[in-house]
């Protein structure tokens, strides 16, 4: 198993605090669990691709734009066929479909992403202490990786307020 | 890990829930139209004249249009009527017991009844006339039928078929050409 | 004969399968069966043409029967015949459903139950047997034959050993006071033919000739008769479809019609004074009409002496004019009178052989004396008639009308009838005989002198029937006293009497050889009879109202003709009663409200239908529902009587097409008067590019000014299309399947006359078409030849496009089609026939247009204008409606829609329709 | 209803957890009742439905020119029930607002319910029902396609889009409750719940995630939302029809469709409120803020209504001021001015805060709201059909038992679907509630 401390808060505040103080004392690499978006889990500088969202949801519409365009330029085209008078290829009413899809596709992309990003960004975590995290408590880890016992103890310390801490 | 798996099972579901609704949806269409099912029971009357193409389109090569007479007149190709059979079978094979079979019938007047292989839905109008005047060959459509003992269709009547062929030689494909 | 009809047959059902490919079988069968030996020169899904003649009426219009794989789908006017000139009124229409009804009779039938030919055979010669041994009568009972079959009675009766003139013709819908008034007026064998189109000014005395006698001959008539700027006036209580054709409509006291004659004569025989007709004996006349000054007409009459007057000078002023009648609407007890009175106007004009021509009495051997209906009622009263044959007549059915007549042929020991289905008369005959179909049969009819057409049998008979005249025949061969008659069928001998020329063109036409007639010296010499309405005194007057639907004076049995409303009242499916909004708050009756009426002959209960269109204190029932009030005195339908009104408390509605009748302010069905002609059409602009019709721009003329609402339109419509026939409930709630509506409108046209304008609606194949746009599906859109296509396989169903169709022209299928008797065989296999869940309109009968494109395609020639026509403007009587190529310049339609009456409909919309109106032309003053 | 601190304190996260879930824990007769009632009417509705399929469409009370009724009407009515939910509840979420956390779930739930019922609509009413993907784009055997110049068309994208991403909305919001479900909660639910919460387990990489897709989300559903009632008014105002033929008809379906959104919202929070409880987190305050909403609606349709009548008349097209006067006056006259007493007038008395603070009276007002705004799209669909252009066609139609019973199936439909919803998934956002309540009661978090 790998070498790291998990720390298990009753409630947020404390868990805060702890977090607060861990980066006080130059340790940038704790992480947080939490099953509410309590103020703590900001507490460890934001990680993970989370900027990405945006221009993949960006994307995704301008490609449901372009496939509306294509289906609907496409189609009537091969259809051929007049109804009331109007041109075969008439923007204004195919600027609806596209609309629409122009969304459905950024919703579709931006949901997807979420997904598989998270997916990712998970693993960082290990799956011990994703399992102890529940609604009234939070998790705390800190990665031991090549610090010295009385650094490790230190890191004890700050996590006083900590229901218990496991190795 | 796990998560992850989750997440392809989920995609895929998706994927085969659409995939599976367009099939249905096809399905419907196709179905829609009914393609008739090839025959095997062998075009010819009751089922004692057999009537190979083989033979008379085949070895003898003899026109599609001496037969089915109206093709080029007509929206309906039309069938021999027994007289024009025995036109020919008066002098030619007429030893052979099914040829026998088919004067009998012809003299008792007993009209031969043909086992229908081709057909387009009832709101199709499909004509004949105007596909011979464009110079479609039969084949095109029917196979090649002076090689098929029993005839089959070997592909269905879709009116994709039917669009392909008019797009490609620019014939009409305003609607109203079939349906009326 | 026999082997060529086996032959055809075998063409009816050999093809059958290859017709059902190309046609509407909802199952495609599974087997072909070729011909064992095949017809000359039929060739299947081509359809072949027989020239024969409509027996629906005894005008016996002239027609052509489109026949495909061997059934007749199809009648239309046959070009060449004078009397319909290719139009075709509703009624002929409607045959196709009579030939393939369920109802007809497939197999003889005797008193006690079904029974085979040979046995039949054998009865029927047997009953006369009986009848010549008892030294009885032997009595024919037949509908107008007027040619070979009628020839064949005579010679048949001759041959055994009776009177030829034992031929005794029954003709409910007959108008006998007309051959009266003749013979008073102009002396025995005079034949007075009205030429209405020759005239300048039209005065009918109730006569409506587009419901009554050779309709689609004098519809024609009356539409060239305005077109070439005629005026017509019609006087008569009912403002009947020829009073709505009318310029003026103006109605009298009723029963005064014969005043009102009379009065116009003394005028206008003041008026011309010196310069009279020469011939006329002017002092007799003066001294006859010196009583009927304007005055005391004016007053009985309650029409004012000023209107008299106008007439009077009109009549007289815009020569050649033409005076006819009296109609059925105004025929009383005095009728003959009424009619000599009319003649004698005419003659007092000067319009005799200009506008009332003579021509000789149709020669042949039919013609010549027959026995009337009352001599046969007294003599078989009296048991001396031994047996009798019934051909295709029905007094049973008439109920009191001819009661006499009934009760008297119970006496006959043996009566045979010849019938296609069984009627009231066939139940009392101890031998019903299945006649084949008119279609089915051979014979002619000489409608008048050098007219006389042939009629084919466009078809194979359906069912195990045989030719009436064949059996008379074998009957009198069996009786060896066939002496004198043609040996071989019948039908034979009529087919010789025709060379081939003639078969081809449907007849024998040649120009009538005029004779001469002059005013008898005893005109009018009879004392005038005081007209007195029979019935309850307290009574109102009952108008019988004919009707197209009801040609034979009973109630339509066609599901059709049924389904296709009344053009005036827009009621589809049973009778009403017609009410004055006056006579109607008087009875405290309201539309709808069940009305009984009871007459001296007996009492109907009909809803009553409140309209302007009808003279205040009179009551107008449409004649088939009328029969039990009308007793049998003379014996000819129409004779004005009296009935109680009142309401039972009961209350329907009658099923109505939608029928507001008003317009409201919107402008559809237009007009215009020699002062107000109609504004320019507005000038829209548009943000689409110009719709390209590279080839053609097919469409339809209407002109209002022509048009007088018969329906026949309708009734085409219906048979080429194979249109679902919905039925009374759901035509009550408004799901008429018509694709084809006469659009009435009535309103009041100032000084208390009501005028009508009748609008015939179906799809205006709009250019810039708003239903088009809106379906999802692709299942309507605009053809390259400016159809608006509609695809039925493409259709789920919406019903967007009916929202959207400013006109209303689009109709649903809410159930599964029933198309009537036609169900059967009589569907047209060019036309798809529509399922449950799919819209359907007019298509501009796209099935005859591709049918044209293609035949000029084969010849290589581009289409001729008037080749492809559309059922509607194929059958139109009036010559009202017109189709062609838009995009031609040349083109008859294109020439109309450059008039300056074209109009279209709601231009205002920019649906650019390619249905154009030309507008109803009113106010035309006197002499214009 | 007051909440104590007090009552937090004793042990606030399970207590909240506890009442949260309560609507998935606790069922009681109630719960059944009204599911059997909803499934029965939708028992009733199907097989009015499949007469129609199998008689066809002759058993509607639709004729000749009236070809749309009831069914379209019902179809319109939960597309505007529709609308509402989602819209507000992403407006709450950006204004931050205390309420989103309370009954921004339930809404989106009901958007999603209610646009599963309106979609069944289309689909009854047209002739074919089983030809209803003649109006799919796929590539298909004949080689023909769709027509996307017709509004209808733009339908089935909307709507189809519309499920879609409301659907996900819905979902994106519940991940850490469906992974905190998947702890909590036993039985044949929890596996249910594994694979649904995608593997969530709030790692603080997780929540940034969250945190950033979900007003990307938000920010596309609001003009979705939006986009969808237009299309569906177009349907009308495309055509040339007098009365449907109106630059107006986009904003006025909006407003009808927020308008009727909020009735029912506030019916079914009343109902959650009532049946579990829940007083402490659907607060009174909530109530006000949604009855002020609904009273600016009300007033926002009586000014469309007036100027639609200003317009008709002052254009002075014929047609147009005939079917206006005709529609207060006429056969439907009776509607109309029930339309106005539902929708114009009863709403007024939530400018009394009394009225706003008594759920009796709001639920009585949402009651004759929904109502009204029902009869308010048959008015303007049928009146329009039966008295235009032509005179001659002038009819009156009046829909059958069979029609209603549809439209009631749709009702039973919309309720059975909403009831099993929050029996399989939280109807409030636990972790949301959970961080406000934190917010509130423990020390203020530092920045």
């Amino acid at each position: 198993m790998r070498e790291e401390l998990v720390a298990v808060f009753g409630d947020p505040d404390s868990a805060a605090h702890a977090l607060r103080a861990l980066r006080e004392d130059r340790v940038t690499t704790a992480r947080v669990l939490s099953s509410a978006p309590f103020p703590a889990v900001h507490e460890t500088g934001r990680p993970g691709p989370w900027r990405a969202l945006g221009w993949i949801a960006l994307v995704g519409g301008l490609t449901g734009l372009s496939c509306a365009m294509a289906l609907e330029v496409a189609t009537s085209r091969s259809m051929d066929l007049i109804v009331g008078g109007k041109p075969i290829v008439s923007w204004t009413a195919f600027g609806v479909v596209m609309f629409e899809l122009t969304m459905l596709f950024a919703g579709l992309s931006n949901f997807t992403a979420l997904v598989i990003l998270s997916a990712f960004t998970r693993r960082s975590v290990s799956r011990r202490a994703r399992r102890e995290v529940t609604t009234d408590r939070l998790v705390v880890v800190v990665p031991l990786e090549g610090c010295s016992a009385d650094r490790e103890a230190a890191i004890r310390r700050l996590l006083s307020g900590a229901v218990e801490v496991r190795p | 890990m796990r998560a992850r798996s989750r997440t392809k099972v989920m995609l895929a579901l998706a994927a085969a829930a659409i995939v599976g609704g367009l099939a249905v949806a096809r399905g419907r269409s196709e179905a829609q139209t009914p393609s008739p099912a090839p025959t095997s029971a062998g075009v010819g009357t009751v089922g004692d004249v057999p009537f190979d193409h083989t033979i008379h389109a085949g070895k003898y090569g003899i026109p599609c249009l001496d037969c089915h007479a109206f093709a080029d007149k007509s929206p309906v190709a039309g069938l021999p009527s027994g007289r024009k059979c025995m036109g020919c079978h008066k002098f030619v094979a007429k030893e052979k017991p099914a040829v026998q079979t088919l004067a009998a019938h012809v003299e008792a007047g007993e009209p031969l009844r043909w086992q229908r292989v081709f057909s387009v839905p009832d709101f199709v109008y499909f004509s004949h006339r105007m596909h011979v005047r464009a110079n479609v060959a039969c084949a095109e459509c029917h196979g090649d039928v002076a090689a098929m003992k029993t005839v089959v269709q070997q592909r269905a009547f879709t009116m994709g078929r039917c669009m392909g062929c008019h797009k490609e030689r620019n014939a009409t494909h305003d609607c109203l050409g079939c349906h009326k | 004969m026999k082997t060529g009809r086996r032959g055809f047959l075998g063409a009816a059902v050999g093809t059958m399968g290859a017709g059902l490919v190309a046609g509407c079988s909802k199952r495609l069968p599974r087997y072909l069966i070729p011909h064992v030996i095949p017809p000359d020169d039929a060739v299947p899904g081509i359809a072949r043409h027989y020239r024969t003649i409509c027996r629906e009426c005894p005008a016996s219009c002239g027609v052509t029967a489109r026949v495909r794989e061997g059934r007749v789908v199809k009648l239309e006017g046959n070009p060449d015949h004078p009397l319909s000139q290719g139009a075709l009124c509703p009624r002929g229409q409607a045959t196709i459903e009579g030939l393939y009804s369920p109802d007809r009779l497939g197999t003889p039938l005797t008193t006690t139950g079904k029974i085979g030919w040979d046995a039949a055979e054998g009865a029927l010669a047997a009953g006369i047997k009986r009848a010549l041994d008892a030294q009885k009568l032997v009595v024919v009972l037949t509908r107008p034959e007027l040619g070979s079959v009628g020839a064949l009675f005579r010679t048949w009766l001759t041959a055994l050993g009776q009177q030829p003139s034992q031929v005794v013709t029954f003709d409910a819908m007959d108008r006998p006071w007309l051959r009266e008034g003749a013979r008073l007026a102009f002396g025995a064998n005079a034949n007075p033919v009205p030429d209405i189109a020759a005239a300048k000014l039209l005065l009918s005395i109730g006569d409506d000739l587009v419901e009554e006698g050779a309709v689609v001959e004098q519809a024609r008539a009356l539409a060239d008769l305005r077109a070439a700027g005629g005026r017509f006036v019609y006087i008569g209580p009912r403002l009947s479809l020829t009073a709505a054709a009318a310029d003026e409509w103006l109605s009298v006291e009723p029963g005064t019609e014969l005043l009102l004659v009379l009065g116009l004569a003394r005028r206008v025989l003041e008026l011309v004074g010196p310069d009279a007709p020469e011939g006329l004996a002017v002092a007799t006349l003066r001294a006859r009409l010196a009583p009927y000054d304007a005055t005391t007409v004016a007053a009985r009459t309650k029409i004012g002496a000023a209107t008299l007057e106008r007439l009077a000078r009109d009549f007289l002023r815009t020569r050649p004019s033409l005076c006819l009648g009296p109609g059925r609407a105004v025929a009383g007890n005095n009728a003959p009178a009424l009619a000599e009175a009319i003649y004698v106007l005419n003659a007092v004009a000067g319009n005799l052989q200009r506008t009332l021509r003579f021509l000789p009495r149709p020669q042949g051997a039919w013609a010549g004396p027959s026995m009337e209906l009352a001599e046969l009622t007294r003599r078989a009263a009296a048991g001396e008639v031994g047996a009798l044959i019934v051909h295709h007549a029905n007094p049973h059915g008439y109920g009191p009308l001819f009661a006499k007549l009934a009760a008297a042929l119970e006496k006959v020991p043996f009566v045979a009838a010849f019938n296609n289905q069984l009627d009231e008369t066939g139940r009392h005959a101890h031998l019903l005989l299945p006649d084949h179909h008119f279609l089915e049969t051979w014979s002619d009819a000489t409608v008048r002198d050098g007219v006389t057409g042939i009629q084919q049998a466009a078809m194979i008979p359906l069912l195990d029937t045989r030719a009436a005249a064949d059996e008379l025949l074998v009957a009198a061969r069996s009786l060896g006293k066939a002496t004198g008659l043609p040996d071989g069928a019948f039908g034979d001998s009529v087919r010789a009497s025709f060379d081939v020329k003639e078969v081809e063109r449907g007849g024998k036409f040649s120009e009538a050889t005029a004779a001469s007639g002059t005013l008898a010296d005893g005109a009018l010499a009879g004392a005038v009879a005081a007209l007195d309405l029979a019935g309850p005194a307290d009574g109102l007057p009952l108008v019988v109202a004919s009707t197209l639907r009801q040609l034979d004076g009973l109630p339509p049995t066609s599901a059709l003709l049924q389904e296709m409303p009344d053009p005036l009242t827009s009621i589809s499916w049973g009778g009403w009663v017609e009410l004055h909004p006056t006579t109607a708050s008087a009875l405290g009756v309201v539309e709808g409200d069940v009305i009984s009426l009871e007459g001296t002959a007996g009492r109907t209960e009909l809803p009553a239908h409140v309209t302007i269109g009808l003279r205040e204190g009179v009551v107008a029932v449409p004649v088939g529902y009328a029969i039990p009030l009308l007793d049998g005195s003379p014996p000819a339908l129409g004779f004005m009587t009296r009935v109680r009104a009142h309401r039972t408390g009961a209350k329907v509605a009658p099923p109505h097409v939608p029928g507001g009748q008003s317009q409201h302010g919107a402008e559809l069905s237009r007009e215009v008067t020699p002062s107000r002609r109609l504004p320019m059409a507005p000038k829209l602009p548009s943000m689409n590019p110009p719709v390209e019709h590279p080839l053609h721009r097919w469409g339809l003329a209407i002109d209002l000014d022509r048009c007088n609402g018969c329906g026949a339109c309708v009734a085409a419509c219906y048979v080429e299309n194979n249109i679902p026939i919905v039925g009374p409930e759901e035509v009550a709630k408004g799901r008429d399947m018509s694709w084809l509506t006469i659009q009435s409108f009535i309103k009041d046209g100032g000084d208390g006359a009501a005028e009508v304008s009748f609008l015939p609606l179906g799809c205006q194949q709009c250019e810039n078409a708003p239903c088009e746009t809106v379906c999802p599906t692709f299942a309507t859109y605009h053809t390259k030849e400016g159809l608006n296509a509609q695809v039925y396989s493409r259709c789920v169903g919406t019903r967007y496009c009916e929202n959207n169709c400013p006109y209303h022209v689009r109709r649903f299928n809410f159930f599964d089609p029933k198309h009537g008797p036609r169900d059967s065989l009589g569907l047209n296999p060019d036309v798809t026939v529509r399922g449950r869940g799919v819209t359907e309109k007019c298509t501009f009968c796209v099935q005859r247009i591709r049918g044209g494109e293609e035949k000029a395609k084969v010849e290589g020639r581009p289409v001729r204008d008037g080749e492809i026509v559309s059922a509607c403007a194929q059958t139109c009587p009036a010559h009202a409606i017109v189709f062609g190529d838009l995009k031609d310049p040349t083109s008859q339609v294109s020439r109309m829609a450059k008039d300056q009456r074209a109009y279209r409909l709601l231009e205002e919309l920019n649906t650019k329709p390619g249905v154009v109106y030309l507008a109803r032309q009113r106010e035309k003053k006197e002499g214009t | 209803m007051i909440d104590t601190p007090a009552a937090a304190a004793a042990n606030p996260i399970s207590q909240i957890e506890r009442d949260t879930l309560a609507t998935m824990t606790r069922t009681s007769w109630r719960y059944w009742l009204g599911l059997g009632a909803a499934a029965s009417l939708v028992a009733l509705g199907g097989w009015a439905w499949s007469t129609m399929l199998r008689q066809g469409l002759g058993v509607t009370g639709l004729n000749s020119p009236v070809m749309w009724g009831s069914l379209i009407t019902t179809f319109v009515f939960f597309i505007g029930v529709s609308h509402s939910g989602t819209l507000v509840s992403a407006i709450l979420f950006f204004t931050r607002s205390p309420l989103r956390a309370a009954v921004g779930r339930s809404a989106e739930k009901m958007t999603l319910v209610a646009i599963l019922t309106a979609g069944l609509y289309p689909v009854i009413h047209i002739g074919r029902s089983w030809l209803f993907f003649f109006v799919l784009p796929y590539p298909n055997q004949r080689g023909i396609w769709p027509n996307f110049r017709s509004p209808l068309t733009w339908d089935v994208f909307a709507i189809c889009s519309y499920v879609t991403v409301s659907a996900l909305f819905v979902y994106m919001g519940m991940l850490p409750d469906l992974a905190l479900l998947a702890r909590r909660i036993g039985g044949w639910r929890r596996p249910l719940y594994r694979l649904l919460s995608l593997g969530f387990s709030g790692t603080d990489g997780e929540w940034c995630l969250l945190e950033r897709a979900y007003p990307i989300f938000a920010g596309i559903v609001i003009p979705l939302a939006i986009s969808v009632h237009s299309v569906v008014s177009w349907d009308f105002a495309m055509t040339i029809m007098p009365g449907w033929h109106s630059a107006i008809f986009a904003p006025y379906f909006v407003a009808g469709a927020i308008f009727s959104g909020i009735a029912m919202a506030i019916l079914l929070l009343s109902a959650l409120r009532r049946g579990y409880r829940l007083g402490r987190y659907i607060k009174e305050a909530h109530f006000d803020l949604l009855a002020k909403l609904m009273l600016a609606m009300s007033l926002v349709m009586t000014f469309v209504y007036a100027t639609e009548f200003f317009m008709a008349f002052y254009r002075g097209d014929s047609t147009e001021a005939e079917l206006f006067r005709w529609r207060a006056t006429g056969a439907y006259a009776p509607i109309f001015w029930l339309v106005v007493l539902c929708n114009s007038v009863v709403p007024l008395v939530c400018f009394w805060k009394r009225a706003r603070h008594s759920l009796r009276v709001l639920v009585v007002v949402s009651v004759v709201v929904t109502i009204g705004m029902w009869f308010e799209r048959f008015l303007f669909i049928v009146t329009t059909l039966a008295h235009n252009f032509d005179p001659f066609a002038w009819r009156i139609y009046k829909p059958t038992l069979r029609e209603l019973a549809v439209c009631l199936g749709g009702f039973g439909w919309f309720v059975m679907l909403f009831l099993l919803l929050i029996k399989i998934f939280p109807s409030m956002s636990v972790a949301e509630i959970m961080e406000g309540e934190h917010a509130s009661h423990g020390e203020a978090p530092h920045a």
